[in-house]
């Protein structure tokens, strides 16, 4: 019996057809555009300026305050402007205009090929490089790692756990870095228990991906304390809290953390981002990004430096198709639809997926039947279809009671709709509402 | 005229003036009405009695007598007499097994038993339904037989009696009070309640269906 | 090309299911329900059904664009399914003039004085079929007889439904035992071969639908098996405490529209609970509401009655009674 | 003219019934047909008006702190005697209307008027305003009467025009919720319009 | 066993409100919140009890005894008048709280026609103190029962889009039709 989470989830068709599509790397563009912000927390502060030339890795913006992240080059070349743009989250912010010349790394980075197995750094010594390398959680989330993998005194992380899910339909960036870079990983879980002072770790993979099941816990046998786990494919299998549940059986009470029930947990790219910063001294400045779509002529799977325009990665995958209606930045349950093809890739940004127009429209609302599989499909036992009510009334005092701030905002609500009724949109106008509230009350 | 103001003296007085007037009033319209009401209940009992009974000229109320039921209690009856000679008996009769809540019928029989005719004068019946027993269209059955050898019973019980549709059960318990009326009479109280005519065995089993689909 | 892209806020992918498929589905469940009455009844059955349906979908019209002058909604299907499950809840010569009125209540006093599909309290079906009970309580109770494909409709044979005849024999002092002589067997009833309520008779084709709903996900278990369960439960005391003043649970089950209740009324959306643990708790009140009204009450069937006062509680389930929240039970640390 | 808004608001602008939705139990339970709504409403009117003019006569009189139970006693006086004389006169209605004509006493249009409007104004005015809201009331019962009794029984002042029976529901207790419901809409209705 | 049948009959069959129209004020009246609902329920089960006793002993003992019963209405409402005082005054005194629960409903229940209803039933119905007791609690829950139920839908119906004409007290009135229709099924229970 394949673990998972008990209560709600919905099974979206999967459309993975990029998942024996290997890693390419994706060509330099002429200019990157670096964003300052491209985590959870404070944005980072800029350190070059017009004109200075850049190396690929060198850093460009400090990170300002505990949760942030350094922001490093992607590319060798000239700073031709810091600007404003509009970024994947439809945001204005700072970003950092380099014009490529070239590809020249920082000389510390370790640019061979060879896997470097052993690890001899304190655990301090492995948060330090983490932060130095600018590395957050890959799985989306876009959470600095350094922050996860300081365990505040008095808490303490019995089991680490590996996010290979990718619940997330049409995506398989995460399914060919295991498959491709499996040792790395493995290196880099290894590195992550170090960090953690953990002597366990599960790595969680959905069933449809067995040859990525079999190849890691194959690799697996020769690393000590780490398990592979297979999954029930179900979104939103690869949510933190759900994870958690399937694999431990521990609920992460509302409000709290993973560490709360001794468990932290991180996404198999995070894992190999920090292989490489640990182990070959690379910050974070390229990933795995999967472009797909049912019209693209070539979907894949492309390593890409951050800062390239999404035009770059649709031109690899044999460029837009005619009917293209909506262009989402990761995947189709909770990616955020772009408006222009200009947008750069971040370190967040695990696919780029191209909708035909007729999947692209949202049909209308209609009256709620109170069928409750709203109610079934969310994995947080919320009542999806009161809270919208609720948002929408303006009733936020009982929204609040109703717990919508518990809302991970997965979709599943929205998606399982037979009323087609805009349920997540309402919850999260609601939920924001709910959370200014509660920050009011506790200034007074 | 100034407003009275709130002391203790003045509220003590107000009211007690209000409640000796209204009292002095109440008291004279009783005594005003006591007739009148009487008069009204004695009326609608002698109506009863008159439609029930042949002709009559005596005033059966003043001569009326109880009989046991054989049950624990007594009904009322009313001889109707024609220039001293009997002709027959109102007798004011109940069944407990209506459909919701008791039934009392004005049941008038002939000095040798037939039933003359029968009235209802309380139920709560259904409207539309048990409310039906006291329409002609029911009742009528009834008049001219005799329950010693008519069996009051309705057909779906095996006896001659339709009942209304979808009210079986006021027919039961209309039969029932009938019955009741005449065993006291003319059975001498001598009947057990039970004689397999009527469902009335047990008081308290009244958990029957009216609407018996038929 | 980019100011052509569609932005929207994600999900950016929607199930397959909507609002008419579903109640396409139901529709699709009621079709062996509807043949086997067909089958037994005839052209009556037929005709009440067209006339609820078509009457139901014309006030659901009618009323939206003229009384309310809201966007007209008929195309979603729940009007037909209300009307089908009115004339499954109608005996198949009911005068079609009534089978009309009935259509009326449950559309225009039930379902659209409370603005429409999804904020009405109670089903409306049933609300049409109670109120036509109260109402008509002579033509409500008259049943055909099967009698395989008849022509005939309002000169149709009619009998009393099993339910109808066991209880007024219990209530007439009989024992059970004799008195199941004079019904049709378990296994006729179980094919439906008994009078009563277009849709009610036949078991078998009512459990065909509910396997497909199941399948198709149009319902969960929870509300029928929880009906089913607590009748059943509650007719076996019954039966094992008195066996000659009581008919057995099998008996309960395959007569009286318990199976239709729990299946397709009990199961309506709109007026059932939004949650698993209060759906059971809606099932069992339905079921032993059901027998009380049954063994103890006037009417011979129960569960129109019962899944109309269940429908009263379930605002006050969907408020007091909420799903497992998750991390709701891990205490800190 | 005021005198005469005095009379008529009663009938419709605030229609103690449909407009003000006061003094249900009585509007529900004794409808059955339209002569009950009516004589209920007599019935109220009577109570209506005699404790309209005594409290509007001896209000002055009155100290504040004992204004309610002063009310109270010579509401129900009136309804003790409307009570005693319906019972010799009228037998019939009167045992149809049952307990509700000593409920008449908390009947909160009774005691409303007396309290806000009676103990406030003239003679004139005063009987005015109770013969007004009385009659209104009485009219909103015949109407609901006349309905309930059409609809339920096929029938109007008990003169049946249709053979068997109407919608039974009508004469029963959930008939006389639906229907003043959609009455109240009604009149909601055209007020809006 | 007759307790039990008073109580089934006053709770379900003859539900105060939905079958014998009593008390549909403040049926109608406090029926917009559950909170509200269960504290009038409270309360009005509170004064129900108390008065039906009150009520009883007076006119046995002394409306009987006096040959004065047509003095019954006038007796009976000042009777409950001042009751409703007096346990409004000790409620104050001995338990803050439950006068906080219950206070703000205590003046209401003066005109509710339920509580003077029963009183006069009670006589009516030719109870003996106990019954009388036993009924005017059953009634009170069967008002309560009533009472949170379409306290609840109406809560729910907030959230509706009532068609403007009915919002308010026809859809109240008409959900309390649909729901002494459903439980015209109890009927014959007793």
């Amino acid at each position: 019996m394949l673990k998972t989470f008990p209560a709600g989830g919905v099974h979206p068709p999967e459309n993975k057809m990029t998942a024996n599509a290997p890693i390419q790397s994706l060509t330099l563009p002429e200019q990157v555009v670096i964003p300052v912000s491209q985590h959870i927390g404070a944005p980072a502060t800029v350190i070059v300026n017009k004109g200075d030339t850049v190396r690929a890795g060198q850093i460009i913006a400090t990170s300002k305050g505990f949760v942030s992240s350094n922001i490093h080059s992607s590319v060798s070349g000239k700073v031709s402007k810091i600007d404003m743009i509009t970024d994947t989250t439809g945001y204005k912010q700072t970003a950092v205009f380099i014009d490529v010349s070239g590809d020249e790394w920082v000389d510390t980075i370790n640019r061979s090929e060879e896997i470097i197995r052993d690890v001899d750094l304190t655990p301090e010594e492995i948060t330090g490089k983490c932060l130095d390398a600018g590395i957050v959680g890959l799985g989306g989330a876009t959470f600095p790692s350094h922050v996860k993998l300081t365990v505040p005194s008095g808490k303490k992380c019995e089991v680490l756990i590996i996010n290979g899910v990718e619940c997330e339909p049409y995506l398989t960036a995460d399914h060919r870095l295991m498959l491709e870079r499996g040792e790395e990983v493995l290196i880099g879980v290894t590195i992550l228990m170090k960090a953690l002072r953990v002597e366990r770790a599960f790595i969680g993979i959905e069933s449809n991906k067995p040859d990525a099941i079999a190849h890691l816990a194959k690799l697996a046998s020769g690393f000590r304390g780490i398990t592979i786990h297979g999954l029930k494919v179900k979104y939103p299998q690869g949510a933190e809290k759900q994870l958690i549940k399937a694999l431990i059986k521990r609920e992460v009470p509302s409000g709290r953390l993973p560490l709360d029930v001794g468990t932290v947990v991180h996404n198999v790219g995070t894992a190999f981002a920090v292989y490489e910063a640990v182990q070959k001294n690379k910050p974070l400045f390229e990933r795995v990004v999967t472009v797909t779509g049912k019209a693209l002529s070539s979907p894949g799977n492309f390593l890409v430096r951050t800062g390239t325009p999404v035009s770059r990665l649709i031109a690899a995958a044999g460029g837009m198709p005619e009917n293209t209606g909506k262009i989402v930045a990761g995947g189709p349950m909770m990616g955020k639809a772009i408006n222009n093809t200009e947008v750069p890739v971040v370190k967040g940004m695990s696919g780029l997926l191209l909708l035909p127009v007729e999947e692209s429209g949202r049909a209308g609302s209609e009256p709620c039947i109170r069928c409750a599989k709203c109610v079934s499909a969310c994995p947080l036992g919320l009542e999806p279809y009161l809270l919208m009510t609720l948002a929408e009334l303006g009733l936020y005092e009982r929204a609040e009671t109703e717990r919508i701030t518990d809302c991970m905002e997965c979709g599943s609500c929205s998606y399982t709709c037979p009323a087609t009724r805009p349920l997540l949109d309402y919850i999260r106008l609601g939920k924001g509402i709910v959370i200014k509230m509660a920050r009011e009350r506790n200034l007074k | 005229m100034a407003k009275t103001e709130s002391t203790f003296k003045n509220m003590v007085l107000t009211l007690t003036l209000i409640a000796f007037v209204a009292a002095t009033c109440l008291g004279f319209v009783y005594e005003l009405t006591k007739k009148p009401i009487e008069m009204s209940a004695l009326k609608k009992k002698l109506d009863a009695i008159k439609l029930v009974v042949p002709e009559f000229t005596n005033n059966p109320d003043e001569e009326v007598f109880r009989v046991a039921t054989g049950e624990g209690d007594s009904l009322d009856v009313y001889p109707a007499k024609k220039d001293g000679v009997l002709t027959g008996y109102a007798v004011n009769t109940y069944t407990k097994s209506g459909f919701s809540g008791d039934i009392h019928i004005m049941a008038g029989f002939k000095p040798d038993g037939t039933i003359n005719y029968i009235t209802v004068l309380e139920h709560k019946e259904t409207p539309g339904l048990g409310t039906k027993m006291d329409e002609p269209a029911f009742k009528n059955q009834f008049i001219g037989k005799n329950p010693s050898d008519f069996v009051l019973r309705v057909n779906k019980d095996g006896g001659p009696v339709d009942a209304i549709t979808a009210a079986t059960i006021s027919s039961r318990a209309f039969c029932d009070a009938v019955q009741r009326a005449y065993n006291s009479l003319f059975a001498g109280g001598e009947w057990d309640g039970n004689s397999g005519s009527t469902e009335s065995a047990d008081p308290s089993d009244e958990s029957e269906k009216e609407k018996s689909k038929e | 090309m980019s100011n052509l892209l569609n932005v929207s806020p994600s999900p950016h992918v929607h199930g397959k299911e909507t609002t008419r498929k579903l109640m396409l589905g139901v529709v699709i469940a009621l079709i062996p329900a509807l043949a086997a009455s067909i089958y037994f009844f005839g052209w009556g059955a037929i005709i009440v059904t067209i006339t609820a349906v078509l009457s139901c979908v014309l006030f659901e019209y009618l009323i939206q664009r003229f009384l309310l002058k809201k966007a007209i909604t008929i195309t979603d299907g729940s009007a037909v399914v209300t009307g089908l499950l009115l004339a499954f809840n109608l005996p198949s010569n009911f005068p079609v003039l009534l089978v009309i009125l009935g259509s009326l209540v449950a559309i225009g006093v039930a379902k659209m004085t409370f603005g429409g599909l999804g904020n009405n309290p109670f089903n409306p079906a049933l609300v049409g079929r109670v109120f036509m009970l109260i109402s008509f309580p002579v033509q409500m109770t008259t049943w055909p007889v099967p009698s395989g494909f008849s022509t005939g409709y309002a000169d149709a044979v009619t009998g009393a439904t099993p339910l109808a005849v066991i209880k007024a024999g219990i209530k007439g002092g009989e024992q059970v035992s004799a008195l199941m002589d004079q019904v049709p067997s378990h296994m006729q009833l179980f094919y439906g071969y008994m009078g009563g309520s277009m849709g009610e008779i036949a078991a078998a084709a009512l459990l065909i639908g509910f396997a497909y709903m199941l399948i198709r996900k149009i319902i969960t278990w929870h509300i029928p098996v929880s009906v089913i369960g607590s009748f059943l439960i509650f007719t076996t005391i019954l039966w094992l405490a008195a066996p000659e003043k009581n008919a057995d649970p099998l008996f309960h089950l395959l007569t009286g529209g318990i199976l239709l209740g729990a299946i397709y009324m009990a199961t309506d959306y709109v007026t059932s609970p939004m949650n698993p643990k209060a759906m059971i708790i809606y099932g069992c009140g339905i079921g032993i509401i059901t027998v009380v009204i049954r063994v103890f009450g006037a009417y011979p069937e129960g569960v129109s009655f019962a899944i109309l006062i269940m429908n009263a509680f379930v605002p006050l389930m969907n408020t007091y009674i909420k799903p497992k929240r998750f991390g709701e039970e891990v205490k800190n640390g | 003219m005021n005198q005469l808004q005095n009379f008529t608001k009663g009938f419709f602008r605030e229609n103690p019934l449909l407009v003000l939705v006061l003094g249900l139990c009585p509007a529900l339970a004794t409808t059955t047909s339209a002569i009950n709504g009516l004589g209920m409403g007599i019935a109220t009117t009577f109570v209506l008006l005699g404790s309209n003019t005594v409290v509007s006569l001896i209000s002055k009189m009155v100290p504040d702190k004992v204004r309610i139970p002063s009310f109270i006693v010579i509401i129900a006086s009136f309804v003790t005697i409307v009570d005693l004389l319906m019972n010799a006169y009228v037998p019939e209605l009167y045992e149809k209307l049952g307990i509700f004509i000593p409920l008449i006493v908390v009947n909160c249009i009774v005691l409303g008027r007396a309290e806000a409007f009676a103990s406030k104004n003239n003679l004139t005015t005063a009987f005015l305003d109770g013969l007004g809201m009385g009659l209104g009331f009485t009219m909103a019962l015949g109407i609901l009467g006349a309905f309930r009794e059409i609809a339920g029984s096929g029938a109007i002042f008990n003169y049946k025009f249709i053979n068997g029976d109407g919608i039974l529901v009508f004469v029963l207790a959930p008939g006389a919720f639906i229907a003043l419901g959609y009455l109240i809409a009604f009149i909601n209705r055209i007020r809006k319009t | 066993m007759e307790y039990i049948i008073i109580i089934i009959s006053a709770v379900l069959v003859n539900n105060i409100v939905l079958a014998q129209f009593l008390g549909v004020c403040p049926f109608m009246g406090v029926s917009n919140k559950v909170s509200t609902a269960v504290g009038m329920s409270g309360a009005v089960t509170f004064v129900m009890v108390l008065a039906a006793i009150v009520t009883y002993l007076i006119y046995t003992l002394i409306l009987e005894k006096l040959g004065i019963v047509f003095m019954q209405t006038i007796t009976y409402i000042l009777i409950i008048a001042s009751l409703v005082q007096m346990v409004e005054i000790v409620l104050k005194k001995i338990s803050q709280p439950l006068y906080q629960a219950l206070g703000i409903f205590l003046p209401l229940i003066t005109t509710n026609c339920a509580v003077l209803g029963v009183a006069i039933l009670v006589i009516k119905k030719e109870f003996n103190l106990i019954e009388g007791v036993v009924y005017s609690a059953a009634t009170a829950l069967g008002f309560g029962l009533a009472l949170i139920i379409l306290a609840g839908i109406r809560e729910q119906l907030e959230l509706a889009d009532i068609p403007k004409g009915v919002k308010g007290a026809p859809v109240a009135l008409i959900v309390a039709g649909i729901l002494a229709l459903a439980f015209m099924g109890f009927t014959g229970i007793v």
